[in-house]
């Protein structure tokens, strides 16, 4: 096996996984630095994102403001010292993008401009057009290069963490242009993969938004927490899932039904007015739109089309020519992929699974509880999302913990001693024996394809935005099944040199493990909050019996194992969570 | 199957040749190459008028006796059809080949630029005729 | 030929007719060079090429190894030869091709890694080569805050960072493909968006790329990287008007030998 | 890092290329027409149009002389670099042989024009 000695390995190439390399070579140059990513790091999921970045910029905006928004939005399950150092930080993070070349769209003085996002009081989004992920992840990318100790190791699959005297040491990883194991021996590790989307079947996310990351650390022995609540995006493209960004909203867009009414007025986010208002209407949070689009459809008020029912995303009277300098992306989609002109035609949407809420459990430095080992970005559970995401927090979150992950596992490694390397060798072997068996020893009948299949499905048929017991616990045995199948899978394919049946077999193995996390958490909290909604007798917060975080362990071959943890409040105390009208009564 | 640990890659470049029949985008860009083989051809012809200018009255006669003949006048027919035709790819290249222009504060589009291109040589063209004419008709 | 399996439900609506892809398979470990496979696959209005791709690898051969991720024409992975032009396969679609047969191959003039999978170490270390960043004045620092730049100033260089990467105009370069060691459209694409940033203080310290002799004057204006770039950067404009630039500062510097310059 | 930092000559050449390449764009056609055309045939234009007296007082003029010298040597020009460019696209491999005749007749072209035009003289 092929090993390579760093000081800090990092797992994952997206904004997180950059901005951490990048903090990391700017804490020490002396330090040697391993970006491993199974993608190009410019192919990485945070290249979709579209709508925008948070930071508070104009003076009628405060962090208090902001603070309280992702507070409130996250129905207070949010760790409130974290949202303080959040909101903080985001203003210069966005700059130093800005310093890096970021082209963020700009007002006719040359000052940034920003936009307005559902659930946010003032308009705090920085914008790159609609391709703000895009932007963000080619100017990190290109401005990583900059740093002579950042090794790449692009289209390198992490299979397993290496841990030894109770800390992690490295990460073992497939070439996979050559099939060839590589041990990166590291003092700290940072793992920063991304989301679990695709365990979902209607999704907004790239086909590597398996959960790697977080199935690592878990089978590590680190908790995932909050993993119930998984967001739905409320406009998506049926079928395909395709994303239509929020901005679209922010912009001034409109959500009809079958009557062509605008009916969020009735799920309390009105009344309905021309122009966007922020947190009315269309502007209200996510969670709250998909669910009205859920009632919608109960009451028969949706169109229905080849991929079942959805609602009129209406951009129309934004005129052609502000609709192809705001939203181009949003503009070339609805065109390519559904033959539509959004300038004369309103555009299907549909709700469908986006972000993954919870995720790798660290506390506000980042670092989890095996010392050494770090999680930032949509895999790690940092504590700002609370059961809700806003919109545009999360690729600010890339920047600001992103940093922070870096510095805190730099100085870790300047501290740490080198382990032993005999040992990590042969740790890293028996990984390597574990992959190679799936790789030989997998000649059953199972087809990965139809796994994956029945787990998306009945993910959303459990875990999806209305929940109820039975359907959660029909989901939970089914994966108790599927998990026992997969020891019959059957890898076809069984070469080295980009071997992608491999690849996907081990996903898919990381997929099942991640799926239950989110399942047993859910079934578990007896409560309504945020994306976890229940219609089965828990239809309201509760927060005497959970104003807390869940954890789920790994047991094995087990159910994993549901506990909980304290949530942090300094500033906020849990409130009714209101918008429209009814928010501007209760002062949000 | 046979590499357990070892390394299978053998990256395969395919070969160039032939590449121009691959699309007609291709075999246009060397047709409009190929004009320069009659740019070629008739800056031939014009050097030759030209020494046959410096060397007299007679030189030059026969040389336009030459032009008359019906072998050259059907070359000259090919000449114009390439050069014309190379007048028109060029134009069409010509936006690629500018940095932005721009026309009251806007952007001045790909085909607009085509046209002015193709408007000059129009307008240049015409010159050309009635200066040659009208001198010394 | 391999037949789908057509009680498998697939994500999209079954309208009971196929398309036929014909799909260049190389697996080095085993195949000499490469050749082509052909798979019937269930076709629907709404399908990219992508998607049949995948119905391939998901039912039919899970040995077909292509690069995917977010079927919306943005991480720039899935680049190939689809009938003959360099194309993304999440934004192409079947019914363009229907009932005709889908002829899939690697992106072209790249060395082919495995089936549709071609090696791209070329134009990451040429990515890599071009100091792709922003080389500022002087350091600022962030607490003064974002450097202004106008709509105008923005607009310049905006269309050169919208480059994904992809590839395709590579593949469509016969330049690039008789000589692998030129720079390229996309790259010099990319070189001439840092150099029209307001911001940039690089370009001298880039010129000797665009002026070498794997430069800009390798491009004899064969125009198809802009006709197949999915992204409108319009790359064969960035590398014409850099060979304007390069002439300009051949001969300048005739007159201001050292350095000189801005 | 494998690329090749030698500064190249090309911009000469394409520069020469550049301007042939517009000049023949510009007025190629109608020049073309009216010297093998136009005249021989007597189509359009009389008989008398190139008439030696005429063509000699143009070739005898500063600006006729220029524009005569421009043309026909940057269609040379234009005209070698591309057969050199199309040599390579071919797979041809143009060495040092090609080169010199794609851009040594094009030089040589341009000597004996400034000869022919010279041995005229100007007014
Ligand atoms: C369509 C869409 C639009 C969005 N729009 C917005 C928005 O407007 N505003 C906002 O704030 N947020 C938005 N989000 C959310 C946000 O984009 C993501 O949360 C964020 O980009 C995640 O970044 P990341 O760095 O954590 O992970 P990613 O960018 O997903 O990167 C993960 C990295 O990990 C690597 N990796 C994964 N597994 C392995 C493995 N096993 N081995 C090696 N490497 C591995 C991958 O190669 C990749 O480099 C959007 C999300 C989507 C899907
Ligand atoms: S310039 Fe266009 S075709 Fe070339 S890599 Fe960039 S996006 Fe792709
Ligand atoms: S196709 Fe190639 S030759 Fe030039 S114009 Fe584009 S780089
Ligand atoms: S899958 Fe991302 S560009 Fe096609």
């Amino acid at each position: 096996m092929e090993i390579y000695a760093a000081d800090v390995a990092i797992v994952g190439a997206g904004g997180a996984g950059l901005r951490a390399a990048i903090a990391v070579a700017e804490a020490d140059p002396a330090l040697r630095i391993a970006l491993i990513s199974k993608v190009y790091p410019m192919r990485s999921h945070t290249v979709a994102a579209e709508g925008g970045s948070a930071a508070v910029v104009q003076s009628q905006d405060s962090l208090d403001y902001h603070f309280n928004d992702t507070v409130g939005g996250g129905d207070w399950l949010c760790e409130q010292d974290v949202v303080e150092y959040f909101v903080a930080h985001c203003p210069e993070e966005m700059v130093q993008l800005e310093h890096w070349g970021c082209p963020w769209s700009r007002k006719p003085d040359g000052h940034v401009n920003v936009r307005a996002f559902g659930g946010m009081k003032i308009e705090r989004t920085w914008f790159a057009a609609d391709k703000t992920g895009f932007h963000m992840l080619h100017t990190l990318f290109q401005t990583s290069i900059k740093y002579p100790s950042i090794r790449r190791f692009d289209e390198h699959f992490c299979i397993d963490l290496v841990d030894a005297d109770g800390r992690v040491q490295g990460i073992v990883a497939i070439e996979i242009r050559s099939g060839r194991f590589i041990l990166v021996k590291a003092k700290a590790v940072i793992i920063a993969t991304g989301g679990a989307g695709r365990v979902f079947r209607e999704n907004t996310n790239g086909g590597i938004v398996t959960g790697d990351g977080m199935a690592l650390a878990y089978r590590h022995g680190v908790a995932l927490r909050d993993m119930e609540f998984m967001q739905y995006h409320p406009t998506c493209m049926p079928g395909t899932g395709l994303l239509f960004t929020e901005a679209c909203r922010g912009e001034g867009g409109f959500l009809l039904n079958k009557d062509g009414y605008r009916y969020l007025q009735d799920y309390g986010l009105g009344p309905a007015q021309d122009k966007p208002r922020n947190k009315y209407m269309e502007l209200g949070p996510r969670d709250r739109l998909s669910q009205a689009f859920w009632y919608e459809q109960q009451k028969g008020r949706t169109l229905s089309g080849p991929y079942g029912a959805y609602v009129d995303l209406d951009l129309r009277h934004l005129g052609k020519a502000r609709l192809l300098e705001r939203l181009p992306q949003i503009y070339e989609m609805a065109e390519t992929f559904m033959g539509i002109d959004p300038a004369k035609q309103p555009i299907p949407v549909r709700p469908a699974v986006h972000y993954t809420m919870g995720g790798i459990t660290v506390d506000g430095r980042c670092a989890t509880s095996l010392p050494g080992l770090y999680a930032v970005g949509e895999c790690a559970s940092v504590g700002i999302h609370g059961a809700n995401r806003l919109g545009s927090n999360s690729l600010a979150e890339l920047c600001v913990f992103g940093k922070l992950a870096g510095t805190e596992a730099a100085s870790f490694a300047k501290s740490a001693p080198s382990g032993d390397t005999k040992s990590l060798v042969a740790r890293a072997a028996a990984s390597q024996q574990r992959i190679e068996e799936l790789l030989k020893n997998s000649d059953g009948s199972e087809r990965i394809a139809t796994l994956r299949k029945e787990m998306a499905q009945s993910m959303e048929e459990g875990c999806g935005i209305y929940r109820l017991a039975g359907s959660m616990q029909a989901t939970c045995d089914k994966l108790m099944e599927l998990r026992q199948r997969f020891r019959n899978i059957k890898v076809e394919d069984k070469s080295r040199v980009w071997n992608s049946n491999w690849l996907m077999a081990i996903e898919l193995g990381y997929q099942l493990e991640v799926a239950q996390a989110i399942a047993h958490s859910a079934i578990n909290r007896k409560e309504s909050r945020g994306a976890h909604q229940r219609l089965d007798g828990y239809e309201k917060r509760d927060d005497v019996n959970y104003l807390k975080h869940s954890l789920a362990y790994f047991n094995a071959d087990a159910a994993p194992r549901i506990e909980y943890g304290a949530v942090k409040i300094t500033k906020s105390q849990p409130g009714i969570r209101a918008y429209g009208a009814a928010g501007d009564a209760a002062g949000h | 199957m046979n590499t357990p640990a070892g390394n299978g890659r053998r990256p395969y470049m395919r070969s160039m040749q032939g590449w121009w029949r691959r699309n007609t985008f291709y075999v246009e860009y060397m047709i409009h190459e190929a004009t320069a083989l009659f740019v070629a051809a008739y800056a031939v012809v014009l050097l030759v008028g030209l020494v046959r200018l410096s060397q007299g009255q007679a030189a030059w006669n026969a040389w336009l006796a030459a032009l008359r003949s019906p072998g050259s006048v059907v070359f000259h027919v090919l000449v114009l059809a390439a050069i014309s035709y190379h007048a028109w790819t060029w134009f069409q290249i010509m936006p690629r080949t500018l940095p932005p222009v721009m026309l009251k504060g806007k952007r001045l589009s790909a085909a607009a630029i085509t046209r002015s291109g193709l408007a000059a040589a129009a307008i240049v063209t015409l010159m050309v005729f009635f200066l040659v004419r009208g001198l010394w008709a | 030929m391999a037949r789908p399996e057509m009680q498998q439900d697939t994500e999209m609506p079954d309208s009971g007719k196929t398309i036929v892809m014909d799909v260049l398979r190389y697996r080095p470990e085993q195949d000499d060079r490469p050749v082509l496979q052909s798979y019937e696959v269930p076709f629907s209005d709404d399908m990219s090429v992508l998607q049949g791709l995948q119905y391939i690898k998901d039912y039919l051969d899970g040995s077909l190894s292509f690069r995917w991720s977010c079927r919306m024409a943005i991480c720039g992975s899935c680049g190939m030869m689809i009938n003959g032009r360099p194309q993304l396969a999440c934004k192409t679609f079947l019914r363009d091709i229907y009932p005709e047969h889908v002829r899939v191959e690697a992106l072209a003039h790249f060395p082919i890694e495995r089936d549709l999978v071609i090696v791209m170490d070329d134009f990451i270390e040429k990515l890599e080569s071009i100091k792709p960043y922003i080389i500022e004045k002087q350091p600022r620092p962030l607490a003064e805050g974002e450097y202004l730049q106008t709509p105008a100033e923005r607009d310049l260089y905006e269309q050169f960072s919208s480059c994904i990467n992809c590839m395709l105009c590579y593949a469509a370069c016969p330049q690039y493909g008789l000589n692998p060691k030129f720079l390229g459209p996309g790259i010099i694409a990319l070189l001439h968006r840092y150099n029209l940033d307001s911001r940039d203080a690089g370009a001298e310290q880039r010129k000797p790329l665009v002026n070498s002799e794997d430069g800009v004057y390798n491009c004899t204006a064969v125009g198809f990287c802009s006709e197949v770039c999915p992204k409108l950067v319009d790359p064969a404009n960035a590398v014409n008007v850099n060979k304007m630039e390069a002439a300009k500062d051949y001969f300048l510097r005739l007159v201001r030998p050292r350095g000189g310059g801005k | 890092m494998s690329i090749n930092l030698k500064r190249s000559n090309a911009p000469v050449f394409w520069l020469l290329f550049g301007a042939g390449g517009m000049l023949s764009a510009l007025v190629g056609p109608v020049l073309v027409f009216i010297t093998g055309i136009g005249v021989p045939l007597g189509l359009l234009l009389p008989e008398n149009t190139l008439s030696y007296t005429h063509v000699h007082a143009l070739a005898h003029s500063w600006i006729g002389a220029l524009f005569l010298f421009a043309v026909v040597a940057l269609f040379f020009w234009h005209a070698g670099h591309r057969i050199y460019h199309s040599l390579h696209d071919l797979g041809l491999h143009p060495g040092a042989g090609a080169k010199l005749v794609c851009y040594g007749v094009p030089l040589l072209a341009t000597l004996i024009a400034v000869y022919a035009l010279a041995s005229m003289g100007y007014s």
